[in-house]
């Protein structure tokens, strides 16, 4: 433990040594390797050997290090595997308290943000061109630090803004401020910042609570997209599924303006005009109340909320709304009978301009459901910082010139605040100087060159998370770790430690504590964690096992003792009570929506994120406005014409995407696309930036997201969409099957061994023996959101290529493993069905007598084999596959560096005119194998888990050993849900079994 | 063809060449028709009996046969693969093999015995080869001793030559 | 019809059929014993390595045959040398395998420690060499001065450029530990390098040469052993 | 050429002096024809060459259309290779006269199509330059080729074909070249036939063993005609794609290919007899047997898709339904519909008598049925893995202009190798039209065959 101590810090240390380092690493064989079948362009290649040896990097053995996922504010444990000396993967850590091993698609893709070709190498000074076009040039460290001190110890007013920080550094950066003065501003655009106060207004204390998807009976929620970007999806995800997985799931009602990801797994979906969320709320409280729930509130509380109601029915609702009375009277019937239930309310959709009200009749409705302390734990809240207001009032004092320093890190507020606010005005402001005329400095600390750090003056960039120290402490009781896991790719810093030489550059070296770099802070921070765990060990060994576990997580504490103090600060006024969309008789509302892909826009330079399908329309490499045929027909405008969408603050320019599953009083586009900045990938995508069209509200403490009038206007020409789904519908093949829970009949065991639901037919051969090992894959339909975590981790394992749109639009995007997403019924009953498929290795394989070569065989194994270098490129295997899994290299994709040195080197990279096609992870099972060979046992179930099992955050697949009657795959494909595509058509033993979606029909 | 000089006849008609040959054949000298079609008269009355071709041309079936099955099933379990749950040795499948085997064998080993028995390919020009009859005369060309030409020459002029002439032979 | 008796026939049969047999021969170059031209090299020494056998392989040593349509494999005549058996490139530094082995009795895994470890099989770090010779100093002007280049990358902080003798091509994944562990000997497939003074490549390591192992020791021949 | 009408008899030289007169130099006609298939080779090799360094994605394979112009333009051209055969062996052993003054053109056409078919496979292949690891030789990997794929058949059908039909067409060719040999009036044209036809003399001895061993070509030909497109068909039959696995596929394949090679020999005879006066030798008799051909052959293809459409229907297999809904229905019904007007409603013309010796209307229809039937392939091909069992993986082709480029460099390839042909060799049977006239004899009673 201790040698692996110094050796992490010897690479945090090494900081310095910057890029060089790097080069004294072994280039093993897919850094140094040619292309496949060796065409005769090989050099005489070198073999660089380490000059230092350190104990635990044994080239060709993987490291593994765990740390603290930051790409977004939820706190996920990460672990990061690391080739001679190279991040080349990240997944989910199994013990954390968060996310439980599942990591999303933007935490897995955080490697490309890392190797972003992109990002600012060295530190750079604006120096001429435009306000707009800034040219940079490159200045040295002392030089940059120098001016930035100096502007420190002037006299004026300071800013400095950071992204949504925890922990150690935020704690750093409030010392830094108060030091010099600044304000600091805390600016994340997706942070629920009203459902806190809401929280506070209703429980007594600031925060988000947290919310226990797998006890709620019935989930009522208003745009929360929980399973994708709301708060902390993994989390939720998981919560969520394990409820669908058991016999009785949760009943699900999720009302929102556009059909979203986590709407299309609800088992009731309601397209509710935008902005009236808040009038069904209060509809339903009413409906409550009167039928006797809520007798745990106080009497003055249920006095004042019937008199505050008293206008309020479920018919006004409904009319406001358009969603029918019935289904509303469903929900409140549901909510009615259920011991525990959760009610929740958030995305962009509950951002309106009045947010509190929708906010303060979901914690209500909580209230009086009695879900707190079972559902919504209020114990333990995060506590966003965020504020809006803030920010607005410092953006107005910048206005003023008073500001002559302003400092950026981690947030992007020129792309994600809406253009009225002004930034960048106030910015040219700042820069323009105080009254007396002197400049002032604009410092951005940002890591890529993103719009905003287009405005700065001097650039510092900093590390990316994967490269520096430092916590997260997302709520009470968990504290994770962020640890350097390799040396810097490009010559930066890591944020604290520029405060602290900063801070002391300017005269102020006690902002630290006496701590010489971030990492001595950091340890001095956590020696309080350490004093206040009552850990008997030293403080040396609670770290290391800190280091080594990824954080120190408490056991969860119980949340209901702190409930008696909640009610007593529950005063409804009228204020909160009020309803109404507030937008008038507006003809069409904007309405961005984040989504898996993008996030706010902060995911737009990943190319595994761009390229993944959207999950409900399946485009990929693009931003469109989706729109209501019925608002489409009225202007005249068809699928795939461009519009403008506009209005007084911007303008989009979008190809139209018609969809029943889009309110008609708005036009939908993906929030985060349209970056002018921020590197090659995310320039190429989408036309013109949503945030910068939104209304701006007095005083408000979030960015409004919905309540932007605009115009839509038929542009010119037509834009090609590319969508990677063939056909949205099944044509009734039951190839991804839902069965509805029976009313009253609780719907079986879990995974239990059971009922034979399929028959074997009869075999004209004789199948295979599979000697010792029959892998197997097992996914349950029930657990999966649709949500692409399992692409991006088979992208990231695979070394899949990414072709970009044109490729893409030709039908040869070449992920190995796609969700096949399918819409049944219509928009009141719609059903949506989610399918990860990948190559299903059938053991009567239609691939594989075709091929004229032998490139794809079965093994003993069980495993649909695929020799990428005896492949000639003949594409029948490809044709004759069932599942269409196989993907062909149609060309040779130029991977830039440094995104190549994220390769996986124990997998091929296949070059022009080969096949290639899932392998169930087979460098995985290698590796698994070799462990288990090494101590003379077989591979038990669990070792192996394919990028994809992995990867998922709610656990719906498993893999293993199908000779083996106990593992779990072998269980799961006993189930009596489990069945296998098209297999009794066609006879094609799949290896892979699905399990049914189990919903209910509401 | 025996003899130093090859004496050779014209003929427009195959009756006169038929009564040429008869004559020849009845002097017991070695001779050759020469005609522009195939022609079974000649050929019953100068090579009776079946072409031996037909032999070389079944052995090679045969032989084609046995080899594409021989190379199907060896090489296959040479280096076993599994493919879809089909045997190694795949008999059906090999048929195909096989069958194509039997007649490209059997076309080229026909062809060696065309080539053998014509005694093709053999560029050098025939003594008494004339190249009307390729074209639409009938020829018939013996070969005898000088002291025998006289009397092959009155044979072949009898039976209707419209033409005869004397090369040297050999 | 001079001829006409006389088959041309069978001559033709005998020039096709020796043309065939000719083309189809393995033509390919036997590689010659290494011959030791190196100064460096002390000749005389014999150990313990001399009479272990180098493994051949199938098919010509492995190396493919004139009729082996696949150019790649033509690579001692076209293509490139660091896959052909005989593959004897200059190194930045003269080391010399029979002074480390034979003469000081160095065991492989000491220097390449990482064999039995990991499926690559690591060259020495610049520290490990230095470990020794920071006192090891050589005995002549020559072997000085190729340590004193050891020194030199060491005390800059910068790897040895060594020129890789056994170039595998990518889609191949050589298990190093899997091997160790079986008993294979490292002279079986790197030849016998304590005699070596320069490093020279001794198997064609090609896929029959492999597979004709694979198939005598009875081992999985399946593909996914070593390509993935 | 089966009457034997006295006064108007061709006379054995007659047809020398036809047939040889052929090859007499070109005109420049000629020449303006050869350089036109060369520039479309031109285009084709380029296409070929862009193709190879850019990478398969250049022509417009998609992900479930994995074969697309190329294996359509495979299956054609062996089409059309089969009318050679069937016209030169199997109504050889059927002893149809009417074969003899168009069997050298069909067997020409055969060998050059089989040739122009034989670089489809090669250009399809992603990665071209390791076409060889389809042969089974003994190499260092010690592997072999998997002899339970389809495709290997296809290897060794194709290659089987082309050096049993380019033998038979040697062979064929042989006495005819020893004639125009006897009369060849330049050296080079005299080295040429001396060289090339062997030393034939036309001998008692040559001709018996000659007519035995072409006896054995024809038999082994005509299986070939069965055997080859089965096999073709095979490499869709035996793959399970809805539309593609079906038992009707051989006898469907080779009555098709019956059908458009018929219409491409016609397409190739009209300019030929017009170009060279060859009226007296293939004459409107002729034409009309060759229609008869094409009518019968019609009905069976038409009938072949009807069967398609009723299986599909009567199998109840969701898939296949689907599938035979959409071709008529579906993004590309225009090939669909297409290829039913060219393949089954215009050849019905045929059945008024007039029509079959209409040189203008056979010349046209000839051309329809060449399109249809390159429509028919791109039908079962591209329609069939457009629409296939996952709702989600359906997709388009997106037809590119290398596909187009490469499609005019083999009608350029075949096109040149015709155009060298007819003017160094006899394209029209010289012994084959003599054995049919009488023999000349002073007495009546000497049949001539």
């Amino acid at each position: 433990m201790s040698e692996k101590d110094s050796e992490l810090v010897t690479i945090g240390k090494s900081a310095s040594n910057g890029i060089s380092r790097r080069k004294f690493l072994q280039i093993l064989g897919a850094s140094s390797a040619a292309g496949v079948a060796g065409c005769a362009r090989d050099q005489a290649q070198k073999v660089f050997p380490f000059v230092r040896g350190e104990e635990d990097q044994i080239p060709g053995v993987s490291v593994w290090y765990r740390s603290t996922c930051r790409e977004c504010s939820a706190g996920c444990g990460i672990q990061v595997r690391t080739r001679e000396g190279r991040a080349v993967k990240i997944e989910g850590n199994p013990e954390h308290p968060v996310n439980h091993g599942g990591l999303c698609g933007l935490g897995q893709a955080a490697l490309q943000a890392l190797y972003d070709p992109d990002r600012v190498r060295q530190p750079l000074a604006r120096e001429g061109g435009s306000n707009l076009e800034p040219q940079f040039k490159p200045i040295s460290w002392d030089e940059a630090y120098a001016r930035v001190a100096a502007a420190l110890k002037a006299n004026n007013k300071k800013v400095l803004i950071t992204g949504e920080e925890t922990g150690a550094l935020d704690e750093l950066a409030q010392s830094f401020s108060k030091a010099f003065g600044a304000e600091k501003i805390s600016f994340d655009a997706l942070q629920p910042v009203a459902l806190a106060k809401a929280s506070e207004q209703v429980y007594g204390s600031y925060g988000i609570p947290r919310y226990d998807f797998e006890k709620a009976q019935v989930i009522v929620n208003f745009g929360a997209d929980f399973l994708e970007t709301f708060v902390s999806p993994c989390e939720y995800a998981r919560g969520w599924a394990k409820s669908r997985k058991s016999g009785n799931p949760a009943k699900f009602i999720h009302v929102e303006p556009r059909l979203s990801l986590t709407g299309a797994n609800a088992d009731l979906w309601l397209n509710a005009k935008p902005g009236s969320e808040a009038s069904v709320a209060w509809a339903l409280v009413k409906f409550l109340l009167e039928a006797g729930r809520g007798n745990s509130l106080r009497d003055e509380v249920r006095q004042s909320l019937s008199s505050l109601l008293r206008d309020v029915s479920i018919d006004a609702a409904a009319e406001e709304s358009g969603i029918s009375a019935d289904k509303i009277l469903r929900a409140g019937h549901e909510l009615k009978s259920a011991d525990a239930s959760l009610v929740l309310a958030g995305g962009t959709a509950a951002a309106t301009a009045n947010p509190m009200s929708l906010q303060v009749a979901t914690a209500t409705l909580n209230l009086i459901l009695g879900n707190v302390g079972k559902t919504v734990l209020v114990g333990s809240m995060r506590k966003p910082q965020t504020s809006l207001a803030r920010f607005s009032t410092a953006i107005a004092s910048m206005k003023k010139g008073e500001v002559g320093l302003v400092m950026m890190h981690g947030a992007n507020p020129q792309f994600n605040l809406p253009a009225e606010l002004g930034f960048q005005y106030a910015l040219a402001q700042v820069r323009a100087g105080d009254p007396k005329g002197k400049p002032g400095l604009i410092v951005s600390f940002s890591s890529s060159l993103d719009e905003s750090a287009m405005l700065a003056d001097i650039i510092l960039p900093s590390h990316h998370s994967l490269e520096s120290w430092g916590d997260s402490r997302p709520y009470a009781g968990v504290h994770g770790l962020v640890q350097p896991v390799m040396t810097p790719v490009f010559d930066t810093r890591a944020f604290g430690d520029m405060l602290i030489k900063l801070a002391a550059m300017a005269g102020q070296s006690s902002v630290a504590g006496g701590a010489e770099d971030f990492l001595g802070y950091l340890k001095a921070s956590w020696k309080k964690v350490h004093a206040a765990s009552g850990s008997s060990a030293d403080f040396q060994r609670f770290w290391l096992e800190s280091v080594e576990r990824g954080g120190y997580f408490v056991a969860e504490e119980g949340d209901s003792s702190k409930l008696s103090t909640s009610t007593d600060a529950y005063k409804p006024v009228k204020a909160m009570a009020k309803v109404g969309s507030g937008f008038g008789d507006q003809d069409l509302v904007l309405y961005p929506y984040a989504s898996v892909k993008t996030f706010d826009g902060r995911a737009a330079n990943r190319p595994w994120l761009q390229e993944l399908p959207d999950p409900i329309t399946s485009y990929v490499w693009d931003a469109w406005a989706e729109m209501h045929p019925a608002t489409a027909a009225q202007r005249g405008i068809a699928e795939g014409d461009v519009v403008q969408v506009r209005n007084k603050n911007g303008e989009l320019s979008l190809a139209v995407h018609i969809s029943d599953y889009v309110h008609r009083d708005v036009v939908a586009v993906p929030l985060g696309q349209g970056h002018q900045a921020y590197g090659r990938f995310a320039k190429t995508v989408g036309y013109g930036n949503a945030s910068a069209m939104l209304n701006l509200s007095a005083n408000a403490e979030a960015i409004a997201y919905v309540g932007a009038a605009v115009d839509v206007v038929r542009g010119r020409g037509r834009s090609s969409l590319v969508k990677t789904q063939g056909s949205d519908s099944q044509h009734g093949r039951e190839i991804a099957r839902t069965a509805f829970v029976q009313a009253g009949a609780a719907h079986g065991e879990e995974h239990g061994a059971g009922h034979a639901g399929h028959h074997e037919p009869k075999q004209m051969y004789v199948q295979r023996e599979h000697p010792i090992y029959e892998w197997g894959l097992a996914v349950d339909l029930s657990a999966c959101t649709g949500c692409g975590a399992c692409v991006v981790a088979c992208y990231a394992e695979n070394n899949i290529a990414v072709v970009g749109k044109e490729i893409c639009s030709q039908g040869r995007e070449m992920s190995w493993l796609r969700i096949d997403r399918y819409f049944e019924g219509p928009a009141e009953e719609l059903q949506v069905s989610f399918q990860p498929m990948m190559c299903q290795h059938c053991h009567n394989a239609p691939c594989e007598p075709v091929c004229p070569v032998f490139a794809t065989y079965h093994n003993e194994e069980g495993l649909n084999a695929m020799a990428y270098n005896r492949c000639v490129g003949t594409r029948y295997c490809s044709n004759n596959c069932t599942y269409k899994v196989r993907r062909f290299n149609f060309f040779e994709v130029d991977v830039p560096e440094p995104v190549s040195w994220q390769f996986n080197p124990d997998v091929t990279k296949r070059s022009m005119g080969v096949m290639e096609k899932c392998t169930f992870c087979l460098q995985r099972i290698n590796e698994a194998k070799d462990h288990a060979k090494d101590e003379g046992r077989i591979v038990r179930d669990g070792e192996v888990q394919p990028a994809c099992v992995q990867g998922c955050p709610t656990q719906a697949l498993v893999f293993g050993n199908m000779k083996d009657p106990e593992s779990k795959v072998s269980r799961w494909a006993e189930s009596h849900r489990a069945y296998k595509i098209l297999d009794h058509h066609i006879n094609t033993q799949p290896a892979v079994s699905y399990l049914e979606r189990v919903k209910h029909k509401l | 063809m025996r003899g130093s000089k090859a004496v050779t006849g014209v003929f427009k008609y195959i009756d006169d060449t038929t009564k040429a040959v008869k004559r020849v054949q009845a002097e017991n000298l070695e001779y050759k028709v020469y005609s522009p079609v195939p022609n079974h008269e000649i050929e019953e009355l100068t090579v009776p009996g079946k072409s031996p071709v037909r032999f070389v041309t079944g052995t090679g079936a045969v032989t084609g046969l046995v080899f594409g099955f021989a190379l199907a099933i060896l090489c296959s379990l040479d280096y076993p693969m599994r493919v879809s749950a089909k045997d190694v040795v795949s008999v059906p499948g090999f048929v195909v093999i096989g069958y194509e085997c039997t007649i490209l064998l059997g076309g080229i080993f026909t062809l060696l015995g065309l080539l053998h028995f014509c005694r093709i390919p053999d560029i050098f020009r025939k003594p008494g080869y004339d190249p009307r009859f390729s074209d639409d005369r009938f020829g018939v060309v013996v070969g005898c001793e000088p002291q025998q030409v006289d009397r092959v020459k009155a044979a072949l002029s009898e039976a209707g030559a419209e033409e005869v002439s004397v090369d040297e032979g050999l | 019809m001079r001829n006409s008796r006389f088959s041309v026939l069978s001559i033709r049969f005998v020039i096709v059929l020796s043309a065939l047999v000719s083309w189809m021969s393995p033509l390919a170059s036997s590689a010659q014993p290494a011959v030791d031209e190196n100064p460096l090299s002390t000749s005389a020494i014999s150990g313990p390595y001399k009479d272990l056998p180098v493994n051949q392989g199938v098919w010509n040593g492995g190396q493919a045959a004139l009729w082996d349509l696949n150019i790649i494999d033509f690579y001692k005549y076209f293509g490139p040398q660091q896959r052909a058996r005989g593959f004897k490139p200059e190194q930045p530094i003269k080391f010399n395998h029979i002074i480390h082995v034979q003469k000081n009795g160095m065991e492989c895994q000491y220097c390449h420690w990482s064999v039995a470890k990991s499926s690559y099989a690591a060259i020495p770090e610049v520290d490990a060499c230095m470990g020794c010779h920071k006192f090891v100093l050589g005995s002549n002007d020559q072997y000085k001065a190729e340590i004193a280049k050891i020194a030199e990358y060491a005390q800059k902080g910068e790897p040895i450029p060594w020129v890789k003798v056994h170039v595998m091509p990518q889609h191949v994944n050589f298990n190093h530990k899997r091997h160790v562990k079986a008993g294979v000997g490292c002279q079986e497939c790197h030849g016998v390098v304590p005699n070596m003074a320069q490093v020279e490549r001794v198997s064609s390591m090609k896929m029959g040469w492999c597979i004709d192992c694979h198939r005598e020791r009875g081992t999985s021949i399946d593909c996914y052993t070593c390509h993935r | 050429m089966n009457s034997h009408d006295s006064s108007n008899e061709v006379t054995y030289k007659e047809v020398n002096d036809t047939v040889l007169r052929m090859l007499e130099p070109p005109g420049a006609g000629w020449y303006v024809l050869l350089c036109a298939c060369l520039a479309c080779v031109g285009i084709g090799a380029a296409s070929w060459t862009h193709q190879i360094m850019n990478g398969m994605g250049d022509a417009g394979k998609s992900h479930p259309i994995m074969w697309g112009a190329y294996i359509t333009n495979f299956v054609f051209w062996v089409g059309i290779a089969h009318s050679g055969t069937l016209i030169s062996a199997v109504l050889y052993l059927f002893r149809a006269h009417f074969r003899m003054s168009i069997y050298r053109l069909a067997e020409a056409m055969t060998v050059f199509a089989v040739l122009t078919a034989g670089l489809f496979p090669l250009i399809h292949l992603g990665r071209p330059w390791f076409f060889y690891w389809l042969m089974p030789y003994p190499n260092q990997r010690t592997l072999w080729p998997n002899f339970r794929s389809p495709l290997l058949w296809d290897v060794f059908a194709v290659s089987t074909y082309l050096t049993i039909s380019a033998t038979f067409f040697i062979v064929g060719l042989i006495p005819d070249i020893a004639a125009a040999r006897d009369r060849a009036k330049t050296t080079f044209r005299k080295v040429l036939y001396t060289l090339t036809s062997l030393g034939w003399t036309g001998s008692n001895r040559n001709w018996k063993h000659y007519t035995a061993a072409y006896l054995f070509f024809a038999a082994f030909a005509t299986p070939l005609v069965v055997s080859v497109h089965s096999v073709v068909s095979w490499d869709f039959a035996m793959s399970i794609v809805p539309g593609w696995h079906a038992t009707i596929f051989p006898p469907y394949f080779v009555a098709g290919a019956i059908f458009s090679g018929v219409a491409m020999v016609i397409t190739l005879a009209i300019p030929l007899r017009k170009a060279f006066g060859l009226e007296r030798l293939i004459t409107a008799d002729n034409f009309d047997a060759m229609s008869k051909l094409i009518l019968a052959t019609s009905g069976i293809v038409s009938y072949a898709y009807a069967t398609e459409f009723y299986m599909a229907w009567y199998s109840n297999n969701t898939f296949e339904r689907y599938q035979f809904w959409f071709r008529p229905f579906g993004e590309m019904k225009v090939a669909f519909w297409g290829m039913v007007f060219c393949n089954c409603v215009a050849p019905q013309i045929l059945w008024i008598k007039s029509m079959r010796t209409n040189i203008g209307v056979l010349f046209v229809l000839s051309l329809i049925i060449n399109v249809g039937m390159w429509l028919e392939r791109f039908n079962i091909i591209l329609q069939s893995l457009a629409r296939d069992y996952i709702p989600s993986a359906w997709g388009a082709y997106n037809f590119s202009w290398i596909d187009v480029g490469i499609t005019i460099g083999a009608f350029g390839w075949f096109g040149m190798y015709m155009t060298l042909f007819i003017k160094f060799f006899p394209a029209v049977a010289i012994t084959e039209i003599k054995e049919i006239l009488p023999v000349p004899a002073r007495q009546a009673g000497h049949g001539g065959h």
